[in-house]
């Protein structure tokens, strides 16, 4: 059935199941669990439950999650391995197709198709039925598709899990108690107690893994919504964890409700998808959107991958567009590529199109719906990734167990709004990426304003993580594919990590979260410390760790585009400053924490080591958050730890990246040079299509090119911000050389404003909540006054009826049947008297009734003749 | 002997086995005893079948194919009455049909 | 008179006989053994009409399976020495002056109504052709019979078909089968019915059931 | 023959009579002969195999007279009838009985044409009539108002109707591969060299050959399924209470039905009257052309009793070899293993016609080859083996070591 030598995607396939059936095997053990309990003292099913371990929590159900997405992780690096090999094939395999002699091309298309059949694979799951339409679509598909992209993310999702389950296993080690008490909960006597939940919680990280993986296997958008919303329960399961505390409850209504906001505009976006392209699979969504890179000669389209405009003339089957870069009308391409020739889509050319496309027609949709489609699906991203203005309920998800802030609300779900981003890049429009660019540039700055005056260690992390997230879809906005998608990953080890370790914090500190009350602990939490460091050190973008690879490029990127669109500088202020904040609020949070004098001496002495299932993940991560980033191998650059160029994950993303990426943002620097020399004459991709000529070219946008002019002064740029944010930290918060009190004292309006989070909660209340509540009043009083009203008097008429129609029933009908039923009862009583029950009487009977039908036949026949 | 033997013969000796039978169903009140009727019935009913089937060429295999259904039937028909007859002695200890009047109305 | 005649008049003389002791005698397993005469004397008869197949059928399913069966059931139901249950002679009479009258009608209809067939003289050639195509009938041999004239309309009134001289594919094979199934379906549940259930304690006042 | 008696000029009618007395008379007589020679078989039989000699003096050497001397005795018995017997159907259950046997006769091919009745169904025929023997043992048991005789009547009914099934299904086989019923072409299909006899004629068939062969054993009531009338249990079950010219008639019937069985076997499986060793068209002209067919049908009626002899032989030696079986696994013998073999050998032997038709030829030969080389080979082996005298005590019963026989003490 598993045949991974003809289909080797197959292992992610696998490395996906395999947490889910652990869900399903502890979901099961559960739910027979549960019915034992119920069932009465003494009995069978009692001692069963009581042989299976009674009311203590079962401890295998973490083990085998644990083994679970140990052995997804293991799937999908062979998986990853077998890929990069088929990867290398492949490209050898397209040179030849392209270049090669004509007998080897043909074997080299077919082993081609072979070859990428490999990582490719879906079947129907819900059939819609047969329609001549072809824009309807027929089936919704389950299916896999994997590239650079998919692979490296399966890679990043199970090991971080991994880490993070094992994390667990120490972390929620007091689950595993007969009984447990919640601090922070008071009951009628004292604290409240419960029982553990230990195996709850692997149940809910396994239905976790297996969504986000299946998330990032899809090869459609309704797979990723489904798994969008597996992951939105996950995430609202695990935040109110501790759901008898009421601040864990409201931050996961709080987080589920914020969230159906944005999926509402997902499922906008899916719907003008599905009436207008049939489809939800990515590449057949793209290949309908943008015009194809080259036609079936091999000859390059001048609007190769751009988005087709124009205005639609003419009626019926004379219906035409003119192409126009500014129409409000989009070309979409046949379903079906066949034969196609360049000259079919030129610059200021036209094309036949219908309004029912054929299998081979092109067809045609109204731009202002595309952007439409685009924002709704991002904003489902905003809502998922905490982008402003959605952002708020990321910072209160930390009511969840630390683990899970580490694994959904740091390195994993939330960063699937930007993966989700990147994926639908071919389908966002100009404008859509102006937007997302925008929301990220606003979200990263107040979120790490925010950041900085924050004292929860974990809502530090939470607003950073938030901050991050902006910076991705900045990067995303500004055409830094790449750079953003990159980003991610980084972020998504040394987050994982901060948040690790601050668990290992709170953990050695009796869950003491406060930043205040700690201080001074690095002598006695030397492991944690330093890993903690080293995240610090990545995220505030020291050269050398990973997120300084990462970063650089996006500040890059942004610059490139702010040097081609002067109005649009803020896009690389903002994270150019918010670089150096950054690096302050991060070191903040680590000096506070581990450096200087014991502030709190009650949690200083009972501050302890965490133990080593705890420690050994963080430094995992911290090896990874360190060296992820690095050239591979190393000999593959002189200066691999410097070169910001040489990240060899970068490399790999490239590969998967969007050919509407090239398209939207122009050439990078070796198209670019190639252009100026005249060797790209008229066959590259750029917008809109000129001649060769550089002058031409000089006053197109070259975000790309000069992203990579500029990328070495963008580095250098942002590492003197953060060299200032770092100086600030450590005169605050290390040497004391300034006061921090003294600074909230001299600026108490700004302070307030940062302190209240920006007054975000307190507008959203204002301005929805509380008009909500005041209609919900109205509504309740006209329910109660008037509808009741109504219902009461129509229910006494109904039985005043009722009480005359009974009595008619009563004598009339009831009278009539009894009648009937006497007559057939007297009748049937004297029939009665003839069935004797001897069968000699009724042999008798029988042939008399034989004989006198004889004799009346006779007599009629006679009579006949 | 003013004829050779015809198809009447045959119908006639019918009718008497046909009569027997239906005699000693009406006169016995062994069960077994009834169902011995019943077979003779049934054999009545082979005679003229086949005696139409020897006289009347048109019913040559008719005759015979209805005959040997007749006799599985009755074969069939033998076992499950016996069964009956088996279960109501083992119920009531005896075979007289005049016992088995439950269902009288 | 020819052997036919008088194997005839011996046979069904015998055979009459028989049945009408079935009927005098008191005594079941007598009864049976004149019901053994009787229906080898039918035997008898079906070989004297050249119905080889269905002589043989009646004495080896009839004698050989039937009537052991019906011999059984006397012996198993028989309680002590055979009690006989006696008959109201009111009721004999009802009973015969019932099957005369019977009998009265079936003769008076039979011979008033003559009926005439061109009898064909029985050979041995003719039983042989018979029993094959009687064979061949029930196998569903095509063309093994003509087509089922079972309205019993003399052959000299039948009308004319319009495929006159065809032989029509008219066979037994799936009625033979419906039988076959449902003397299984029989046996299965006369065994159910038939096997030995325990029985109600008062009834049992012991007396063992009988021991074969 | 009616022909013959007719060119005397008898009428028509009268000739058939005469006729038919005398073909019958001339099958009892066979019948008659043939249960005295059988009975004195069995007991020469029984006794050599028993290490003993058997008759050896009424009649000169072998002690050929001795069932008739007893059956003169038997005749000149007192004809007992017991006082609770049923009187008719005591007395009419021997002749029931004896008619079934007899009646089978009737389409016995004993040669080429030499037949009373050449019926088209004779095999259907036989065993037809042969099941109505039954009758004349549940009667003859019932009517002699004893329980012992009840009991072994109804025992002896339940064995035989049981067995009736299998053997039936097992004359089929044959019947499927011939197809046809009736005994003459059955005879003539099977002339030639013996590998041509149906029973070699594929696996199928070879199994129904013993399969029936043992069913017919049961269904005469033989040994090693005679425990309806097991001395030791029964008295002597059905004929307990009889006694006479009586008694004499039901063995008459049991000895008429083995031969009849064994006859059956022979013209199914067996060759029927052929000798098997001559090619077929010496073995035609044999049986029609030789000197006028009347020598030819000598050879043939006296090939055909050896053949049933030789059956009947066997199954005499079967009943002094084995030990007798229980009632419960006489029944479940037949219903657990006989009926599904049968069935089994039923269905092989259709789908055997249907496809592995071809295949017959080799298979006859090799199987054909291989059995008469064994047979020869058991002969040789009989013949060879020197006679061993009387020993002490019982060698080789319980496979213990036969004691020794010391030849120098004797001596």
């Amino acid at each position: 059935m598993l045949d991974f030598a003809s289909k080797p995607g197959l292992l992610f396939v696998v490395a996906t199941l395999l947490p889910l059936a652990s869900f399903v095997l502890i979901l099961v053990a559960f739910a027979i669990r549960t019915a034992l309990r119920s069932s009465p003292e003494g009995s069978i099913g009692q001692q069963l439950y009581q042989a299976s371990g009674g009311d203590v929590p079962s401890r295998w159900p973490a083990w085998l999650a644990t083994a679970a997405i140990g052995l997804a992780f293991v799937c999908s690096a062979t998986g990853f391995v077998w890929f990069l090999d088929d990867h290398k094939q492949i490209e050898s395999l397209e040179e030849e197709a392209r270049h090669g002699k004509a007998s080897d091309r043909e074997l080299a298309h077919e082993k081609l198709k072979e070859l990428e059949a490999h990582w490719v694979g879906s079947i129907d799951w819900v059939r819609l039925g047969a329609s001549d339409d072809p824009r309807q679509g027929l089936a919704l598909q389950l299916g896999f598709r994997i590239d650079h992209l998919s692979a490296i993310m399966f890679l990043m999702v199970t090991l971080v899990a991994t880490l993070i389950h094992l994390f667990s296993l120490g972390y929620m080690a007091e689950e595993k108690q007969l009984h447990v008490e919640d601090h922070q909960v008071h009951g009628e006597e004292g604290h409240y107690r419960r029982r553990g939940r230990f195996g709850r919680f692997f149940l809910f990280l396994s239905l976790f893994c297996f969504s986000m993986l299946n998330l990032v296997l899809a090869d459609n958008l309704f797979q990723v919504f489904v798994s969008w919303e597996l992951v939105g329960i996950c995430s609202y399961l695990l935040i109110g964890f501790y759901f008898e505390r009421s601040s864990a409850s409201n931050a996961a209504n709080k987080a589920f409700i914020t969230n159906r906001i944005g999926d509402a505009g997902f499922v906008i976006g899916l719907m003008i998808v599905w009436t207008y392209f049939g489809t939800f699979n990515f590449q057949e969504l793209f290949s309908r959107v943008r015009a194809p890179v080259q036609d079936s000669h091999g000859e390059k389209l001048d609007l190769a991958a751009q988005i087709v405009r124009g205005n639609v003339t003419g009626e019926g089957k004379g219906k035409k567009i003119i192409f126009d870069p500014q129409g409000p009308e989009v070309l979409l391409f046949p379903r079906q590529r066949g034969h196609f020739h360049a000259e079919w889509i030129t610059p200021g050319g036209d094309q036949d199109v219908r309004d029912d496309p054929k299998e081979r027609q092109f067809g045609h949709m109204p731009y202002w719906l595309l952007v439409a489609a685009g924002l709704g699906i991002f904003l489902g991203c905003v809502g998922k990734s905490a982008q402003f203005p959605l952002h708020v309920w990321l910072p209160d998800a930390m009511e969840g167990p630390t683990p899970v802030s580490a694994l959904i609300h740091a390195a994993t779900m939330v960063a699937a709004g930007v993966y989700l981003v990147g994926r639908c890049f071919p389908l966002f429009t100009a404008e859509v990426l102006l937007v997302i660019a925008y929301t990220g540039g606003i979200t990263l700055f107040v979120a790490a304003t925010i950041a900085v005056v924050m004292r929860d260690i974990k809502r530090v992390l939470a607003y950073s993580t938030v901050s991050q997230l902006g910076y991705m879809m900045l990067a995303l906005g500004v055409g830094g594919w790449v750079a953003g998608l990159f980003h991610l990953l980084t972020h998504a080890f040394f987050k994982a990590l901060l948040f690790l370790g601050s668990g290992a914090v709170i953990y050695g500190c009796h869950h003491e979260q406060d930043l205040l009350k700690m201080g001074g602990l690095y002598p006695k939490m030397k492991i944690t410390a330093l890993t903690m460091l080293m995240a610090v050190l990545a995220i505030s973008g020291i050269p050398g760790f990973s997120g300084w690879y990462s970063k650089d490029v996006i500040v890059a990127q942004a610059m490139g585009f702010a040097s081609v669109h002067p109005e649009h500088v803020l896009l690389f202020l903002l994270p150019l400053v918010t670089a150096g904040l950054t690096t302050f609020y991060m070191f903040r949070m680590w000096l506070l924490a581990f450096a200087g004098e014991p502030r709190d001496h009650h949690v200083y002495e009972h501050a302890h080591e965490a133990p080593g299932i705890m420690t050994g993940p963080l430094v995992v991560l911290a090896v990874f958050s360190v060296g992820v980033a690095w050239g591979w191998p190393f000999f593959s650059s002189a200066f691999p730890f410097i070169d910001s160029e040489s990240s060899w994950l970068e490399h790999q993303l490239h590969h998967a990246q969007p050919d509407a990426v090239q398209a939207s943002f122009g050439l990078n620097k070796a198209e670019w040079e190639a252009a100026r020399d005249g060797r790209l004459s008229g066959q590259y991709f750029g917008k809109p299509p000129i001649g060769p000529e550089l002058a031409e070219l000089e006053k197109q946008k070259k975000e790309r090119y000069w992203a990579e002019e500029y990328s070495h002064l963008a580095g250098n740029l942002a590492l003197g911000v953060v060299i200032i944010g770092l100086v600030f930290a450590f005169a605050l918060y290390y040497y004391r050389v300034l006061d921090p009190a003294e600074g909230e004292a001299q600026f108490p309006g700004i302070a307030r404003f940062l302190t209240h989070k920006w007054y975000f909660d307190e507008l959203y209340s204002a301005l929805i909540v509380q008009p909500a509540l005041l209609v919900s009043d109205w509504c309740k009083n006209i329910d109660t006054r008037c509808i009741d009203w109504l219902i009461d008097n129509s229910a006494a008429i109904t039985v005043r009826v009722a009480e005359k129609d009974g009595r008619f029933d009563n004598r009339v009908i009831d009278g009539m049947v009894n009648l009937f039923a006497t007559v057939a009862y007297g009748v049937g009583n004297w029939f009665r008297r003839w069935q004797t029950g001897y069968l000699r009487s009724y042999v008798l009977f029988l042939v008399l009734a034989a004989v006198g039908i004889f004799v009346i036949l006779s007599y009629f026949i006679n009579a006949t003749g | 002997m003013p004829e050779a033997i015809g198809l009447n013969h045959y119908l006639l000796l019918g009718a008497i086995l046909f009569v027997c039978g239906a005699v000693c169903m009406a006169t016995k009140r062994n069960a077994i005893g009834v169902l011995m009727g019943v077979e003779l019935v049934l054999n009545g009913a082979t005679v003229n079948f086949v005696a139409f089937a020897h006289f009347n060429p048109a019913f040559a295999v008719e005759g015979q194919v209805f005959a040997l259904f007749v006799i599985v039937m009755a074969a069939a028909e033998a076992a499950i009455a016996l069964a009956i007859v088996l279960n109501f002695y083992n119920n009531h200890l005896t075979v007289d049909v005049d016992t088995a009047e439950e269902l009288k109305g | 008179m020819s052997l036919q005649a008088f194997l005839f008049y011996l046979l069904a003389g015998l055979t009459g006989l028989c049945a009408i002791s079935v009927v005098v005698t008191q005594n079941i397993v007598r009864a049976a053994a004149w019901l053994l005469f009787t229906l080898a004397g039918v035997a008898g008869l079906l070989f004297l009409l050249g119905a080889n197949f269905v002589g043989a059928t009646q004495l080896f399913v009839y004698v050989g399976g039937t009537l052991v069966l019906v011999v059984f059931g006397v012996m198993l139901t028989a309680q002590g020495p055979f009690i006989t249950m006696k008959t109201g002679a009111a009721e004999w009479g009802i009973s015969m002056i019932v099957g005369l009258l019977l009998y009265g009608v079936l003769s008076v209809a039979l011979l008033t109504k003559p009926m005439k067939f061109t009898s064909e003289e029985s050979t041995q050639g003719e039983e042989l052709r018979r029993t094959t195509v009687l064979g061949e009938a029930l196998m569903s041999v095509d063309g093994a019979t003509q087509k089922a004239e079972v309205t019993g309309v003399p052959a000299e009134k039948r009308k004319e078909l319009p495929n006159k001289g065809e032989r029509s594919t008219v066979g037994y094979l799936l009625p033979f089968e419906i039988v076959s199934i449902h003397l299984l379906v029989v046996l299965i549940g006369a065994a159910y019915l038939a096997r030995t259930k325990r029985r109600p304690a008062g009834r049992a006042g012991g007396v063992n059931p009988p021991v074969v | 023959m009616s022909k013959l008696f007719q060119s005397f000029g008898l009428s028509a009618p009268l000739a058939g009579f005469l006729a038919a007395f005398i073909a019958s008379f001339v099958l009892i007589t066979f019948m008659l002969i043939s249960a005295i020679f059988a009975v004195w078989l069995e007991r020469k039989v029984a006794a050599r195999i028993q290490d003993r000699l058997g008759p050896t003096r009424v009649g000169g050497k072998f002690g050929w007279l001795q069932t008739l001397a007893d059956g003169l005795k038997l005749l000149c018995k007192e004809d007992l009838v017991p006082k609770d017997a049923d009187h008719v159907l005591f007395r009419i259950g021997p002749y029931i009985a004896l008619a079934g046997s007899f009646l089978a006769f009737i389409v016995l091919p004993f040669g080429s044409g030499v037949v009373p009745v050449d019926l088209n169904i004779a095999v259907f025929f036989m065993l037809a009539v042969m099941s109505t023997e039954i009758f004349g043992i549940i009667l003859g048991g019932y009517g002699s108002g004893s329980k012992w005789a009840v009991f072994g009547a109804m025992r002896e009914a339940a064995q035989i109707v049981s067995y009736e099934v299998p053997m039936a299904i097992c004359v089929l086989v044959p019947v499927i591969v011939a197809g046809t019923m009736s005994l003459s072409i059955f005879g003539r299909q099977q002339s030639g060299v013996f590998w041509n006899w149906y029973v070699f004629h594929d696996p199928f068939t070879f199994g129904a050959f013993w399969t029936y062969f043992a069913c017919a054993t049961a269904s005469c009531k033989r040994a090693p399924f005679d425990l309806a009338e097991a001395e030791s249990e029964l008295v002597a079950g059905f004929h307990t209470e009889y006694s006479g010219f009586r008694w004499l008639i039901f063995f008459m019937a049991e000895y008429g039905s083995m031969v009849a069985v064994s006859g059956i076997a022979i013209l199914l499986f067996l060759g029927g009257w052929h000798t098997g060793l001559m090619p077929k068209p010496w073995a035609m002209d044999l049986s029609e052309t030789f000197l006028g067919g009347l020598f030819g049908n000598v050879i043939n009626v006296v090939v055909f009793i050896m053949k049933c002899y030789l059956l009947v032989f066997v199954m005499m030696w079967v009943r002094w070899t084995l030990p007798r079986l229980r009632i419960d696994q006489v029944m479940m013998t037949c219903l657990k293993y006989f009926l599904p073999i049968s069935c089994f050998l039923l269905l092989g032997v259709s789908l055997w016609q249907v496809g592995l038709e071809p295949w017959t030829p080799w298979f006859k030969y090799v199987m054909a080859v291989t059995c008469v080389g064994l047979f020869i080979a058991m002969v040789v082996k009989i013949v060879l083996t020197p006679s061993t005298l009387p020993v002490a005590g019982l060698s080789g019963m319980w496979n213990a070591p036969a004691p020794k026989y010391d030849m120098a003490r004797k001596s």
